[in-house]
């Protein structure tokens, strides 16, 4: 164990026993390596089972959504903006909410694990500096750690969390680096074909199993879009047109409040890039309204408010 | 005719290429990055590896999403239906697990052996031969031999290959299979068993850990108002992966879609497609009541239905072990520990009673 | 959609109109005998703002060639601010269409004052004619394969 | 027979429409088949299919002794609004029987009481009609029916409702919520009429049938008369899909309300989880 895990566990004790907290909300292992899963502490043994790892991949802002009791919620950079954004718009009550921020270097990919094990099975995982030992019956595997960080660590600008009541202390690097959007703007530059053939063949593996929309902090709708019936804005069927217009609305509707966290990329069964769609809409609002979600717990999100000068080069 | 026959691992290509000849081919390869049942090519190598494919082999009988029949109104408002074509080519699939092709015997008892039997589902049953694999390095998230599985198990399967030594030796376990293996060379029945056995023997004790699913129905049974629903499935955020790639998970929506080209839905369709009780919107009535409220009863239901009222009803579980519900969810839930959880509150239950 | 009678294709376009200024537009338009193409079907709406995304996505899917909305030009707006959200709103979802793949030109957003009935008319015949060179929609248009 | 493909409507032309009621928002359509036709038993459902819109489930207001084939519609959805646009001579789908329907041999040489309210009565007259017939009439003994609606212009099937009145070998209390002019039947809601009417459970079976908070209320005055749990029979109304136990949608612990019900006996219900 190392010595995040054991202060998350001290603070998480002590907040409970001060009554600070009626349940603490962190990561604890699963029987899979690099997989820690959501974890909710009542009492001293269970936030003994608290953990801090490569693994703690889940956005936790999502476990604040509806919930009564005050909370403690162990989290990261991204998870601290989700939080925010989430406080903006009135969906988490921030005085029943105690932030335990835990600076973060990044969270492994469990899609690109998979891409490097190729169907071999993993049954440990051992961390050695900067580089992962990976260990299954009859292999084992050294990669560096910086190649199964999922992407959104990669242009993760918060490695240290904008706000937080209790800081875990680490030695994840601060700060971070400014997100330049290289990826998305090489997908502008294809054709509109091009982009159009890679979106329909990249959205054709959904299984509409709406992991995606189900992980992410931001959506919270009573009721989706998807599941109105009246109106019926797409079928309930397959049709790939139906799956696209559930894609692309998911997209639109995180403007301006998607922090980026990858929560909905990482939730995908079938490995599919859906931080192009919603990344696309992030740097258009920056570019267009100079807004990031969560970033800055007092400014309002940006699809909320408007300048008489907003751009609209794109009317007729 | 021979029950078993050798097959060398040169010669799979070929006898592949010669079964393409004859019937439509399906064997799990990569499509778009996922591991999943495709239409072989001839010439192309499907060596089994081992691994598992991500979307069972549920999809061939049950897919995502079918057309169950077209409708439009004729001349003078008559409502004329078109029914698809069953279809007309026997399907061979190769490769399959033993734990994939076992679900497709407990999706029978729901499909096949009723009073209403599923027309779409049979044909596709009926017309398909199944080669399975065994699986001679079980995943650590396999749970099979704990469900009443084996790694080569022989439930479902037309003919069952295992792996000896880089070469191949093939069981028929049915007249399908005794045909598909007429032309092979034959294989000496007692040898073969014997390391079928072995095979099967080595597998079974490198599985990971077992779970109790004996009285586990009867834990259900008297565990409908645990507490421990309360708290099962607080890290579990509602999205349908678990049920999707489950292969036994068989629950469906109608939808009945209206041509968009049509004048006044004249014209249209009716799709079935996969759906789930994790989903809020299964039980939703119209009138916004839901008899299934929370993620609670959700979880409760889906673990109920697979390790209670199936049994019930058909005197198995509904789950085969596979794994993939644990190896694809978002949040790490692990189905071994749910179980194992149940097994704790029952007891702490029972010894409450006691004292 | 094709045009049964003659069997050539004419553009459909779903036109989104602001109650206050731009449906005004269009009725002055007319009433001025200023001459646009026939190829709009117009959806009153009391303002841009009311104009969810999901309509415009919803028409499309349903075969829509083309979809114009407009509102009352900004500063205008009868409700103060609503034509303001839509230009935000509006801005992040053409710049998405257009980055998935969805013709340039498929969908126009544009302000018409109700005393700009020349101006609504050089727009759809401005509209009409792009969508026409585009040709029949098929990208996000349901398929029912 | 059932039907081959249990998914496939079989074609059906509607020959009457009947306004029920003052409010305009229930309506009876009697179909006739053209084709293909199936037989059905009292207490099963159809799913009803409207071309462009949908289905939904209704079960059978017709008695199995009449040629047609008669649903009862209230207009709340999309579904049954497309219905009440319908006019007579159009083609619909219609697909089943689905559903046990009212268990004739634990009927069969009992006293009836039946015991309806609002929409929910439609079922019960299909019931009614049946065992009044000539061929059925001497299978059952005493038929009590207790019927209640929201006012006078509520009740459906009037005409039936004054024949019944006028016949023997069928008590029939019918009761309206409030005093109403020219009224001079019962007032009150179902569970307190039942409580006067009181039937007498030897050798009786119940069915009850209406909005979820009648039901409620009446389940106790039943006991209190001494009804046990399992001479009572209720009818779950349940999300439905596919009809025979598939889908998955109506699954209640191991049974399945469209194909194992919808007609449960309180004694059932009781080892049911409470998820209906």
């Amino acid at each position: 164990m190392n010595d995040r895990s054991e202060e998350i566990r001290r603070v998480a004790k002590r907040l409970l026993a001060e009554g600070k907290a009626d349940v603490v909300i962190g990561f604890r292992d699963s029987r899979l390596p690099l997989r820690a899963t959501p974890h909710f502490a009542r009492t001293p043994a269970e936030a003994d089972q608290l953990v801090w790892g490569l693994g703690c991949t889940s956005n936790l802002a999502k476990y604040l959504l509806d919930r009564e009791e005050c909370v403690a919620v162990v989290a990261k950079g991204c998870d601290v903006r989700a939080i925010v954004a989430t406080v903006k718009e009135n969906q988490v009550n921030r005085d029943r909410v105690t932030i335990i921020g835990v600076p973060c270097a990044g969270v492994v990919s469990w899609q690109k694990l998979e891409a490097v094990l190729n169907g071999r099975d993993l049954t440990e995982a051992i961390q050695d500096g900067d580089t992962l030992v990976l260990r299954g019956r009859e292999f084992e595997q050294r990669v560096a750690i910086s190649d199964l960080l999922q992407d959104a660590c990669r242009t993760c600008t918060v490695h240290e969390p904008v706000v937080c009541d209790v800081r875990i202390a680490s030695s994840a690097p601060a700060g971070g680096r400014t997100d330049e959007f290289a990826d998305i703007r090489e997908f502008e530059a294809l054709s509109p074909d091009e982009r159009w053939e890679w979106f329909r063949r990249e959205f054709s593996r959904c299984i509409r199993c709406y992991a995606c929309r189900n992980a992410c902090p931001a959506c919270y709708c009573e009721q989706c879009f998807v599941d109105s019936t009246n109106p019926e804005w797409i079928g309930k069927g397959n049709d790939l047109t139906d799956t696209l217009i559930f894609h692309i609305v998911r997209a639109f509707h995180s403007a301006g409040r998607c922090v980026d966290c990858g929560a909905c990329e990482r939730a995908c069964p079938m490995g599919i890039d859906l931080r192009r769609l919603t990344r696309k809409v992030q740097k258009d609002v920056k570019e267009l309204f100079g807004a990031d979600a969560g970033v800055d717990p007092d400014s309002p999100p940006a699809l909320a408010v408007f300048r008489p000068d907003d751009p609209e080069d794109f009317t007729w | 005719m021979r029950k078993y026959a050798r097959i060398e691992r040169d010669a799979l290509p070929s006898h592949l290429d010669a079964w393409i000849e004859r019937y439509g081919v399906f064997a799990p390869m990569m499509r778009d990055g996922v591991r999943r049942f495709g239409v072989l090519s001839a010439g192309s190598d499907a060596q089994p590896g081992p691994w598992l494919t991500k979307v069972p082999v549920k999809e061939m009988f049950l897919p995502q999403t079918e057309c169950l029949y077209r409708y439009r109104r004729g001349t003078n408002g008559g409502l004329e239906i078109e029914t698809p074509q069953d279809p007309a080519r026997l399907r061979l699939i190769f490769g399959v697990r033993p734990c994939d092709a076992r679900a497709l015997t407990l999706l029978d008892h729901v499909f096949r052996s009723t009073d209403r039997p599923d027309p779409y589902y049979c044909a596709r049953r009926e017309s398909t031969i199944l080669v399975g694999i065994g699986c001679s390095e079980p995943r650590s998230v396999c749970f099979c031999t704990s469900v009443g599985g084996s790694p080569f198990g022989e439930e479902g399967l037309d003919v069952l290959l295992v792996e000896t030594g880089g070469d191949y030796v093939a069981k028929a376990l049915t007249l399908k299979g005794e045909a598909l293996i007429a032309e092979m060379p034959e294989a000496a029945p007692e040898d073969t068993e014997t390391l079928i056995a072995e095979a099967r023997r080595h597998a079974e004790a490198s599985m990971g850990d077992a779970v109790l699913t004996a009285g586990l129905k009867e834990r259900l049974d008297s565990g409908f108002d645990a507490p421990l629903w309360d708290r099962i499935h607080e890290p579990c955020i509602g999205c349908g992966v678990c049920a999707f790639l489950c292969p036994t998970c068989h629950c469906f929506d109608l939808a009945h879609e209206a041509d968009t080209r049509s004048v006044a839905g004249d014209a249209g369709r009716c799709v079935r497609g996969w759906d789930t009780c994790m989903f809020s919107l299964f039980t939703r009535q119209a009138s916004g009541v839901n008899p299934r409220p929370s993620g609670k009863e959700r979880m409760r239901q889906r673990l109920m239905h697979k390790f209670r009222y199936f049994v019930e009803n058909y005197g198995e579980a509904a789950c085969v072990g596979c794994g993939r519900c644990i190896a694809n969810c978002p949040t790490a839930c692990d189905i071994r520990e749910t179980i194992a959880r149940i097994d704790d509150a029952a007891e702490a239950d029972s010894h409450a009673q006691e004292t | 959609m094709t045009d049964t009678a003659t069997g050539t294709w004419q553009p459909r376009i779903i036109a989104f109109l602001c109650n206050w200024c731009s449906y005004a537009g269009a009725d002055l338009a007319g009433v001025s005998r200023l001459q646009y193409p026939p190829n709009i079907r117009v959806i009153r709406v009391p303002c841009s703002g009311r104009v969810n995304p999901l309509l415009i996505l919803k028409a499309l899917r349903e075969g829509a060639d083309g979809v114009l909305v407009a509102g009352c030009h900004p500063g205008d707006c009868h409700y103060v601010s609503g034509n303001y959200a839509a230009r935000r709103k509006f801005a992040v979802l053409k710049r998405l269409l257009e980055y998935v793949g969805l013709e340039s030109g498929r969908v126009t957003f544009a302000w018409v004052s109700a005393s700009e009935g020349g101006r609504f008319a050089e727009l759809v015949t401005d509209v009409t004619e792009k969508v026409r060179q585009l040709g029949p929609a098929s990208r996000l248009v349901a398929s029912h394969e | 027979m059932p039907q081959a493909n249990p998914y496939v409507p079989l074609p059906v032309k509607v020959t009457d429409i009947v306004i029920e009621t003052e409010d305009r928002t229930i309506k009876t359509f009697a179909m006739e088949f053209l084709g293909e036709r199936f037989e059905y038993s009292c207490g099963q459902f159809a799913e009803v299919f409207v071309p462009g819109k949908g289905e939904a489930p209704f079960g059978m207001a017709s008695s199995p002794m009449s040629d047609g084939l008669e649903f009862t519609v209230s207009k709340v959805g999309s579904v049954t609004s497309a219905m009440h646009d319908l006019e007579v001579g159009q083609q619909i789908g219609v697909r089943g029987p689905f559903g046990n329907g009212f268990p004739m041999t634990r009927l069969e040489g009992r006293n009836l009481v039946l015991i309806g309210g609002g929409f929910g009565f439609t079922t019960l007259r299909s019931l009614i009609n049946y065992a009044l017939h000539p061929r059925n009439r001497s299978r059952f003994d005493g038929l009590k029916v207790i019927y209640g609606a929201r006012t006078p212009g509520m009740l459906l099937y009037k005409p039936e409702l004054d024949a019944w009145g006028k016949q023997a070998g069928i008590s029939l209390h019918l009761t309206i919520d409030r005093e109403t002019p020219g009224w001079d039947k019962l007032v009150g809601f179902v569970p307190a009429v039942t409580e006067r009417v009181a039937p007498d459970p030897d050798n009786a079976v119940a069915v009850v049938c209406g909005p979820p908070v009648m039901i409620k209320y009446t389940l106790p005055v039943l006991r209190k008369l001494g009804f046990s749990p399992d001479q009572v029979l209720l009818s779950l109304e349940m999300k439905m899909r596919c009809g025979i136990g598939q889908c998955g949608r109506c699954n209640i612990g191991n049974k399945y309300v469209c194909r194992d019900g919808p007609v449960f006996s309180l004694a059932e219900l009781s080892s049911l989880p409470d998820e209906f």
